[in-house]
């Protein structure tokens, strides 16, 4: 694992939709792609006793984290044969309605695209040491606990 | 054997503290050590990454190695 | 269906990044929304004896194509109760590279997102009356057949 | 009876036009029709919608419907 290029995936802050349509742009010299999938995950306005999140507050153990996702890339990356695939994941105070992940594959064929996609998805929720604080609009507080998909 | 190790999310919330020094020779120690510093949260869930990979049985702890205890995940 | 409010998919010419890019930025007020799906069909320059497509001419049966889409709309957003679909397919010349149709589609939680995404594309593939003419460099063509997924 | 039919894809491209008058009275017939007007494209899969649905098998045809024949869809 030590010799492998380790790509950070981490942003600070929300991840912004202009920065997704740049990294869509930056895939139309790739004329060997047929099909991108893409998720996004969006900071939702929970109601808890009557209370509202109004922001997650993200944070990680980055080095490990970046670790675990150097696998889980090649893993899909070749079990899917894409063409490429990008993760981007905030830290920080995201605020309701808000991106704060964003994952990107890339394939000639979509059915490849999708499914590397959503295991994805999957993985980096169960495999990557990365902690939401649910944030209420009175400063309150509780940990987030990840749905089973 | 003093070893250091590093608290994340709510474990590192509840402490107050992000590193910490325990004594112990192996995971297992590790853990117990630490439930008798802070018995409050003995009934938190909780991982240990040892050089950054997740340890699933009790494992001997060699000196320089980098040691955390995870809270489960809620990334994404 | 003659009753149910018929939404037009169809635009002139490519898909743009930037336009991608403002539809998830549309949906930033909506805190209800916790996971986006999107799959992006991208022109492939496959070489075909040696020549190699420069573009997709997309045309359709354009009033049945939108009818039927209201079904799979109708049907969709219900099975996986969504927050909301957006379809986008190109008309006219594609070139490789670009970008010639766009479904996103919203839900409370990720698995509903992706699955519906997926359900959608598949469906819209199969469905719905249009037609694309791959051209190549010498102006030659040969009408394009869909993969199945 | 006098039915007009819109001609798509490679149907359009082969023939030259986008409508086309046929004598028929059901959708089988109008096929024959079309195939004795346009021999070479005999083996050419094509659906037939009759207003803006597609018919599996022989369906009378009523004044006023319209008519379509499409190749094999290959949108997205």
């Amino acid at each position: 694992m030590m010799n492998q290029k380790i790509k950070n995936i981490f942003v600070k802050g929300a991840i912004s939709p202009a920065f997704i349509g740049e990294k869509i742009a930056a895939h139309q010299s790739k004329t060997d792609i047929g099909g991108h999938s893409i998720f996004l995950g969006q900071v939702r306005a929970d109601a808890v006793e009557n209370k509202q999140v109004v922001a997650v507050d993200y944070t990680s153990y980055e080095v490990m984290a970046l670790e675990q996702m150097v696998g889980i890339r090649e893993m899909i990356i070749e079990k899917y044969s894409l063409n490429c695939m990008h993760v981007y994941h905030s830290l920080g105070r995201i605020r309701s309605g808000e991106i704060c992940l964003f994952v990107f594959t890339s394939a000639p064929h979509r059915k490849a695209a999708i499914e590397a996609c959503s295991e994805t998805v999957e993985r980096l929720k169960a495999e990557l040491p990365i902690w939401g604080k649910e944030i209420f609009e009175d400063d309150s507080f509780q940990w987030k606990i990840n749905q089973p998909a | 054997m003093a070893v250091k190790i590093q608290l994340y999310g709510k474990l590192k919330q509840v402490t107050g503290v992000s590193e910490l020094i325990l004594d112990a020779e192996d995971t297992d120690g590790l853990l117990k050590e630490f439930a008798a510093r802070f018995p409050l949260i003995e009934n938190l869930p909780c991982l240990i990454a040892l050089d950054r990979t997740i340890v699933q049985t009790n494992t001997p702890i060699k000196a320089g190695q980098e040691l955390a205890l995870l809270p489960p995940y809620s990334g994404g």
